[in-house]
């Protein structure tokens, strides 16, 4: 896989089926483990789903961040990389991160991000199989849009709440 | 017949409330092949020989609705809109999407061509029946929503009626105007489907000097035959191809661009283009995707680019405003522009302009303009009757109203920015250019929302200097050359430019020759007929009057705040070249054939057959 | 340890606030396999033997909530709850799609058995730090919206003070009682997700009875490893392509049903059961969905028939109510059943219906029920306080409230049709067939939507009659043999049934085989397990009590409105055949080994390793 | 083509483009006619719009009520076929379908309705290409449903209309 790649994401189209984080963590666990998941499904009001998942900012804000250098980017892809071993599970990039997208591996406490499946990601081709769509493979470089989609998921579920339900959104979540 | 064409065009006087179908020859439609070519060519030949007498809002004006031979069979059908101008006494070609287009040519129109002006408000509907003159005292004064409601309702009832045999009538196509069109706001817009907009040129005045609220198309026949059908249908299926494989543009439409080309390229107008950058994430497409976006693939008749998408307010104090995206343009014109980095506020403006009929790009840009010299304590809160205050979108929304109503101060912003600054230094007794110097606008066409200081976006030095269509940033100036086989072929062929970047030229000029049977080539659009056309816009544009002509050279510039160093950002500091300007403005004039002044010269009229023009060029050359 | 199982129990004693965790050894696994069949099992062996003097609502019952070693690994994931069922006095595996079941288990729990009764209202939270009683004052009284959303807070708040620096951490997953469950109504659901619930049984009352409101997951760890996971990979993609390719339940999910069942196979409840068909073009699918469909592929954790859709109304009186669809169940018994054939009064009362906790089926077949007796001036406008007409949304609305909170009439409705049936019959002096007449239950059960008297839907003659969950429509006796691969094992494997459905049955078991390392097939679930499972639940079913014990035989009947013929449709005239009735049962318990009564004899017993049942049962046979 | 077949309709997915008019009249007309197109995509509000075509009731009220048993249903597909030589332009089967799908032909006056391509819809096909699947063709049996289709698109759009935009919507249309 060669070229810079981004998983688009379209929220209203999420089903919540959380097939997502199975495949994922299938591929990256070796068994299902929704929470080791490097994309995670958040549901704060039934019908609300907000796929959360690493939006490769174009400044990186979580490289920066880490205090030993643990983390990367790829070269081809631009996924952020972490290297578990250098890793000292502070949470500096989790603060860093606009969306708070990063999480300390319940396994091995270790800072988990998405590696977009060396180009491949096993989340978007469930999705698509099974025709939501929600989850999207572009081929396309890093952009200043990425750091807008890094954003608390609780936030753009109260945005989808208003945009599905109306009034009545402003007050489920 | 060359192919494409329904054959014959609508006239209608409403003075002498006379309708009848005239035609063009062969010769007149390859040369001028639709829209806007064919539109100048018209206006130079109906009121060409008196153009400075004539004012854009005159009886004497006309008001063309054109389509072209492509409309309707390329991707993305478009209207064309066009006339005396009333900002730039020239001539601009202002195109939308709209089933208007289609429904005109399947009611067997390839456009309507008005004179006059009607004593009462009137509208016009077009069928295969040919055109009436209709009574529309009962929808003047209403917004752009409640027009489309209601004359959908009345044509298709009386559709239904006079053949109520045949099945359901499905509803009309429509371009019409707001309350700023009737008032005569020199820059309002002709609208169609709530948000959609001839924006450019103030049209929307002139059909409301006309008092002509509305055109309604409803077609039952074929859209017109072409020369080849059969590669224009593998042509059709390429194209699509094409289109559909532009991902991004698909999902995203240009409603992203509110923060990246700030962000970005620093080219974004903000408040009053003081400053170009600004990194208000608030601005940017996920929050008004997430939370207007009710509809995320929207697009006119034939196009795969679905680059619209709607937006609706669903809570608080603007509940049930309805637009679309706003697109790039609004999301700045109608957002940063006017201070507003909100994603509701900025879709409750764009609806709010759009429902008034007000051009989206220019209106604001007046807004702008004025909240500035507010700023400036230039104009007083007396001025208004309220703060317009940036970011503040109540007082904007007023302001607005008081434009399109022409009460207060919106009487003299009602002229445009240029007037109104001319006015506004009268009045305050200042000398113009003190005024002036916060107008951004290129010979009275306020400048659409791509800066040139930065150098990053697409637009550069002359490309509005040195434009026949001055502000207009979907027919940016380039080289001469280039640009003649881009924006001044799709708005004479009339189709929507979204569709046609993405598709590559040599297949839509392919497409064209198919549709057509003319032998154009994308070489002689670069070399004949896109510098025809342009050579007589900017004929008539430098003859210009009856209030304001332009000085050759001195006003083929870009607006003094384009030459002021950008206050923040990446790019701070970086202005327009002005050097670069002058040498490039040369180069423009000399690729086109024309003098160091601008002027086009014998030879040159000669050559694009336009040697009936020399004449009223031969003055302006000693 | 065999795969798909987390291992471990959670032991919770409400009374003496006691919490500890209970193993059970792979010979009970591999018998009862888990949710339905487990619960059956720990019911046997905890309170078995007092079983007739249980008060279901007293502290001595269980409230068990189960997974199954299939759980969250086979598509469509659910919850199983069980425990003496308050209505039929037996017991009911009732299941809901939920994530509070995968999260149970990635929390290192396969199930929680809470016994006894809190002082004050509690809630019990489960994490992989284990089991915690907490109080839940704060939430008693509220309705089940206002629960998820508080606890969504709540919980999520405390979880992340606990271990701030892992990252957001996500909601938890939660089944939760409405007020109709505090009051102990004895037909309340345990809701999930707004609009899911465990309908049947009663055990939102058992909840209520044990004052607790809520039970919350949320777990860290891995789903439970499997015996072959290989093959169970393979296995979890081929089962989601033959779901992925049911295009059409997909797309409609059960929406669609409430004009269908009524319209093209006579089986829906109308008016109480006093019809079955209707031609309401008003209250199809399609304007269900293009008004009120927000979202229309829904699913719960690893499930992609979607079948659910997220209905919302936007304006009117009833602005703001969300539900699902609603579903099939929903549409008739909110719907039809109170002569309500308009999508929006049906959605409403559908989301009322969930709100206060009732279960959708059976609370509105009580309400149906009380409804027809003030159509026959049996209970009159004095006794319910209002006109409860049909048709009316606002009366039912109103008389779902007064059940909830058992005012009035209500707290008579609120003890289950069958038990309202008697209790005003001794209120009106009146005999109590003269009332059960009209009651549509078997065994205390009210029966779901699906009618046998057309026999042309998937109930027929001893469908509800021979089923040991009476009128519950998951769970249809067919032949005693293939049905027990059916419903009994997905409610023991714990999974959905429409996930179930569409999925080769050969797979299915595979899959079971590849998870828990049994020597599972669909011959020994039809043999042994199944029948197993279904035996002891009929012992427990006989010997009933304390209220209640349904005589053997004579109980195993439909309602007497089965017995009526239909009153139009195509099928008018129609009714359930009582002598296929009475043959076919003597078969069905043949088949399982029952004698003609339908009471196990002790050589059935003996094979299915359940002889210490004998003793109980020798009384009932002489 | 053997199988009945049926075009499924996402109303709210449909882009408003109307590709499937031009190839609908394409196909059957030899070139682009919106107007003699079997499906036409109704707009009575920007935004809220209907692709309006036959939805073969079980029932076939059009095809009982024509006088000169003019029409009649494809044995395969099940398509309600016209016979143009009969048809006597009289609109009766306009008036028995619920939804006023049929009409009259713009070229010649006679009643013109869907007939499914012979199985393989083109409408449905530039739907599907362009990803937006308003229409998708399913293969099932003619049932109950079908009917509730065939509605006054201008009441569908109504629906949509508060869909969309909320109370709003009762007022646009």
């Amino acid at each position: 896989m060669s070229k810079p790649i981004w998983i688009a994401r379209d929220y209203a189209a999420c089903s919540g089926c959380k097939r997502c984080e199975i495949a994922c963590s299938l591929h990256h666990e070796g068994w299902m483990w929704p929470e080791a998941s490097r994309v995670r499904v958040f549901m704060p009001f039934p019908g609300c789903e907000v796929p959360h998942l690493c939006s490769q900012c174009n400044d990186y804000p979580c490289v920066a961040s880490c205090p030993v250098q643990a983390l990367s980017t790829d070269a081809d892809t631009k996924a952020v990389l972490v290297d578990r071993e250098k890793c000292i599970s502070c949470g500096k990039c989790i603060k860093a991160c606009p969306g708070q997208v990063p999480i300390l591996h319940p396994g091995d406490e270790k800072a988990t991000i998405c590696d977009l499946c060396d180009g491949d990601p096993e989340c978007v081709k469930v999705c698509k199989e099974a025709g939501y769509n929600a989850l999207m493979l572009v081929e396309e470089g890093p952009s200043v849009h990425r750091r807008l989609f890094s954003r608390n998921p609780i936030e753009v579920a109260k945005d989808l709440a208003v945009l599905f339900f109306g009034e009545k959104g402003e007050e489920v979540i | 017949m060359p192919g494409g064409y329904a054959g014959k065009f609508l006239d209608i006087d409403l003075t002498k409330e006379k309708v009848e179908d005239i035609t063009f020859d062969d010769e007149t439609l390859e040369a001028y092949f639709g829209g806007r070519g064919l539109a100048a060519k018209i206006l130079w030949d109906r009121i060409g020989r008196k153009w400075r007498k004539i004012d854009g809002l005159d009886p004497e004006n006309i008001f063309l609705a054109l389509t072209g031979p492509m409309t309707a069979i390329y991707p993305g059908a478009r209207i064309m809109c066009s006339g005396k101008s009333p900002l730039s006494n020239g001539t601009v070609g202002s195109t939308a999407s709209t089933e208007f287009a289609s429904e005109l040519k399947m009611a067997g129109y390839d456009g309507v061509i008005v004179t006059g002006r009607a004593e009462k408000p009137v509208y016009i509907l077009v069928t295969d029946g040919g055109g009436e003159i209709r009574d529309a005292s009962h929808l003047w004064g209403k917004l752009g929503e409640e027009t489309i409601k209601l004359l959908n309702r009345e044509v298709t009832e009386e559709l239904a009626k006079r053949k109520p045999n045949i099945g359901l009538w499905k509803e009309p196509g429509i371009i019409y105007i707001g309350p700023a069109g009737e008032n005569l706001v020199r820059n309002a817009a002709v609208m169609s489907k709530i948000c959609h907009a001839c924006g450019y040129g103030g049209y929307g005045a002139v059909m409301g000097s006309k008092n002509l609220k509305a055109v309604v198309a409803k077609g039952r026949g074929k859209i017109p035959a072409v020369d080849a059908p059969e590669s224009v249908k593998l042509l059709l299926k390429k194209t699509h191809e094409h289109l559909i494989g532009r991902t991004t543009m698909r999902r995203w439409g240009t409603g992203y661009a509110g923060y990246a080309v700030g962000a970005d390229t620093s080219s974004e107008p903000i408040r009053n283009w003081q400053e170009e950058w600004h990194d208000e994430k608030s601005m940017g497409g996920p929050r008004f995707e997430n939370r207007f976006w009710v509809k995320k693939k929207w697009a006119d008749f034939g196009c795969t680019t679905n680059c619209m998408k709607i937006s609706c307010i669903k809570t608080g104090r603007w509940k049930g405003d309805i637009t679309d995206m706003p697109d790039y343009e609004l999301e700045a014109y109608c957002g940063t522009n006017l201070g507003i980095f909100d994603p509701g506020d900025n879709v409750h403006m764009s609806a709010v302009i759009d429902n008034l009929g007000h051009s989206g790009i220019n209106g604001p840009n007046t807004m702008g303009f004025a909240a500035e010299l507010y700023q400036r304590g230039i104009l007083t809160e007396k001025d208004f009757g309220f703060k317009p205050t940036w970011g503040d979108a109540e007082a904007m929304t007023k302001l607005a109203w008081l434009i399109a109503e022409r009460k207060k101060i919106g009487r003299v912003l009602g002229e445009g920015t240029y007037r109104a600054a001319l006015k506004i230094a009268k009045k305050k007794d200042m000398k113009p250019e003190e005024l002036l110097k916060y107008a951004v606008h290129v010979k009275g066409i306020e400048i659409g929302a791509h800066g040139t200081r930065s150098d990053a976006d697409y637009t550069h030095d002359i490309s509005y200097a040195a434009s026949v269509q001055g502000g207009d940033h979907t027919s940016v100036a380039v080289d001469g050359f280039t640009e003649m086989s881009a924006a001044v072929f799709t708005d004479s062929a009339v189709f929507c430019n979204f569709c046609f970047f993405g598709v590559p030229q040599e297949l839509v000029f392919d497409f064209a020759k198919a549709v057509t049977g003319f032998p154009i080539t994308q070489e002689s659009w670069r070399r004949v007929t896109g510098p025809r056309i342009v050579t007589l816009q900017r004929a008539l544009l430098l003859l210009g009057g009856p209030d304001v002509t332009w000085e050759p050279v001195g006003d083929d510039d870009n607006p003094p705040r384009f030459y002021e160093p950008l206050p923040s950002g990446p790019y701070k500091g970086s202005k327009t070249d002005e050097a670069l300007v002058k040498q490039k403005r040369k180069t423009y004039f000399e690729t086109l054939g024309w003098d160091e002044k601008g002027i086009p010269t014998k030879e040159t009229l000669k050559r694009l057959g336009l040697s009936d023009v020399d004449p009223l060029m031969r003055k302006f050359r000693k | 340890m065999p795969g798909g199982y987390a291992g471990k129990f959670l032991d919770i004693d409400l009374s003496k606030g006691k919490i500890s965790e209970t193993r059970f050894d792979d010979e009970t696994l591999e018998a009862y396999f888990g949710g339905r069949g487990l619960a059956t099992k720990i019911l046997w062996d905890r309170i078995g033997r007092k079983w007739a003097r249980v008060d279901a609502l007293g502290p001595e019952n269980l409230l068990i909530a189960l997974t199954g070693p299939m759980t969250g690994i086979y598509p469509g994931g659910r919850i199983c709850v069980s425990g003496k069922s308050p209505l039929s006095n037996g017991t009911v595996g009732s299941t809901a799609s939920t994530e509070f079941a995968h999260e149970l288990k990635c929390a290192g729990y396969d199930g929680v058995i809470v016994s006894g009764k809190a002082d004050e209202p509690v809630y019990i939270q489960v994490t992989d730090k284990g089991g915690e009683i907490k109080p839940a004052g704060h939430l008693w009284g509220k309705d089940s919206e206002e629960t998820l959303i508080a606890l969504n807070r709540e919980v999520g708040a405390a979880l992340a003070k606990r271990k701030p620096n892992v990252g957001l951490w996500r909601e938890p997953g939660m089944i939760y009682i409405g007020p109709a469950g505090e009051n102990m109504v004895r037909n309340a659901a345990v809701i999930t997700k707004l609009c899911h619930a465990c309908g049947y049984g009663g055990y939102g009352a058992v909840m209520g009875s044990k004052k607790l409101k809520a039970i919350v997951a949320k777990g860290r760890g891995r789903v439970p490893a499997v015996d072959a996971p290989e093959a169970a990979k393979l296995l979890w993609r081929r089962s989601h392509e033959y779901l992925i390719a049911r295009s059409g339940f997909r797309r409609q999910g059960t929406g669609y049903g409430g004009y269908g069942f009524g319209n093209n196979t006579s089986s829906e409840p109308i008016r109480n059961w006093q019809e079955e068909w209707h031609d309401e073009r008003s209250f199809g699918g399609p304007m269900f969905e293009t008004r009120f469909w927000v979202k229309k592929k829904w699913s719960d954790w690893n499930c992609t028939t979607n079948c659910m859709k997220v209905s919302c109304i936007k304006t009117g009186p009833w602005k703001g109510d969300i539900t699902d669809m609603p579903d099939y169940e929903l549409q008739s018994h909110c719907g039809t059943n109170f002569g309500i054939f308009d999508p929006e009064a049906c959605i409403h009362l559908s989301t009322l219906v969930d709100k206060l906790g009732h279960s959708g089926i059976n609370g509105p077949n009580a309400m149906g029920f009380a409804a027809e007796l003030y159509q026959r001036g049996i209970l009159t406008k004095k006794d319910i306080g209002f006109e409860l007409k049909w048709g009316d949304p606002n009366a039912f609305d109103r008389l779902m409230r007064m059940i909830a909170r058992r005012e009035g009439i209500g707290d008579v409705l609120a003890e289950g049709t069958y038990r309202a049936a008697l209790k005003i019959a001794e209120m009106k002096k009146m005999k109590p067939e003269e009332l059960l007449k009209y009651a549509v239950v078997v065994k205390g059960i009210e029966v779901g939507a699906h009618g046998t008297r057309s026999d042309a839907d998937f109930a027929h003659d001893i469908s509800y009659a021979a089923s040991v969950q009476g009128g519950d429509h998951t769970s249809l006796a067919d032949d005693g043999y293939s049905d027990m691969s059916g419903s009994i094992f997905a409610d023991s494997g714990v999974f959905c049934s429409f996930a179930y459905g569409g999925v080769p049955q050969e797979l299915v078991f595979d899959f079971a085989k590849a998870i828990t390392g049994f020597p599972v097939t669909i011959e020994s679930w039809r043999r042994v397990t199944g029948p197993r499972i279904v035996t002891l639940q009929k012992a427990l079913l006989l010997m009933g009590g304390p209220d209640v014990t349904w005589k053997p035989i004579e109980d195993d009947d439909n309602p007497p409105r089965f017995y009526e013929p239909l009153p139009n449709g195509p099928y008018a005239g129609k009714t359930t055949d009582r002598a296929k009735v009475e043959s076919k049962m003597q078969t069905y318990f043949q088949t399982l080994g029952w004698d003609e009564r339908g009471i196990p004899t002790r050589e059935t017993l003996d094979k299915l390793g359940l002889s210490d049942v004998e003793p109980f049962m020798r009384k009932l046979r002489k």
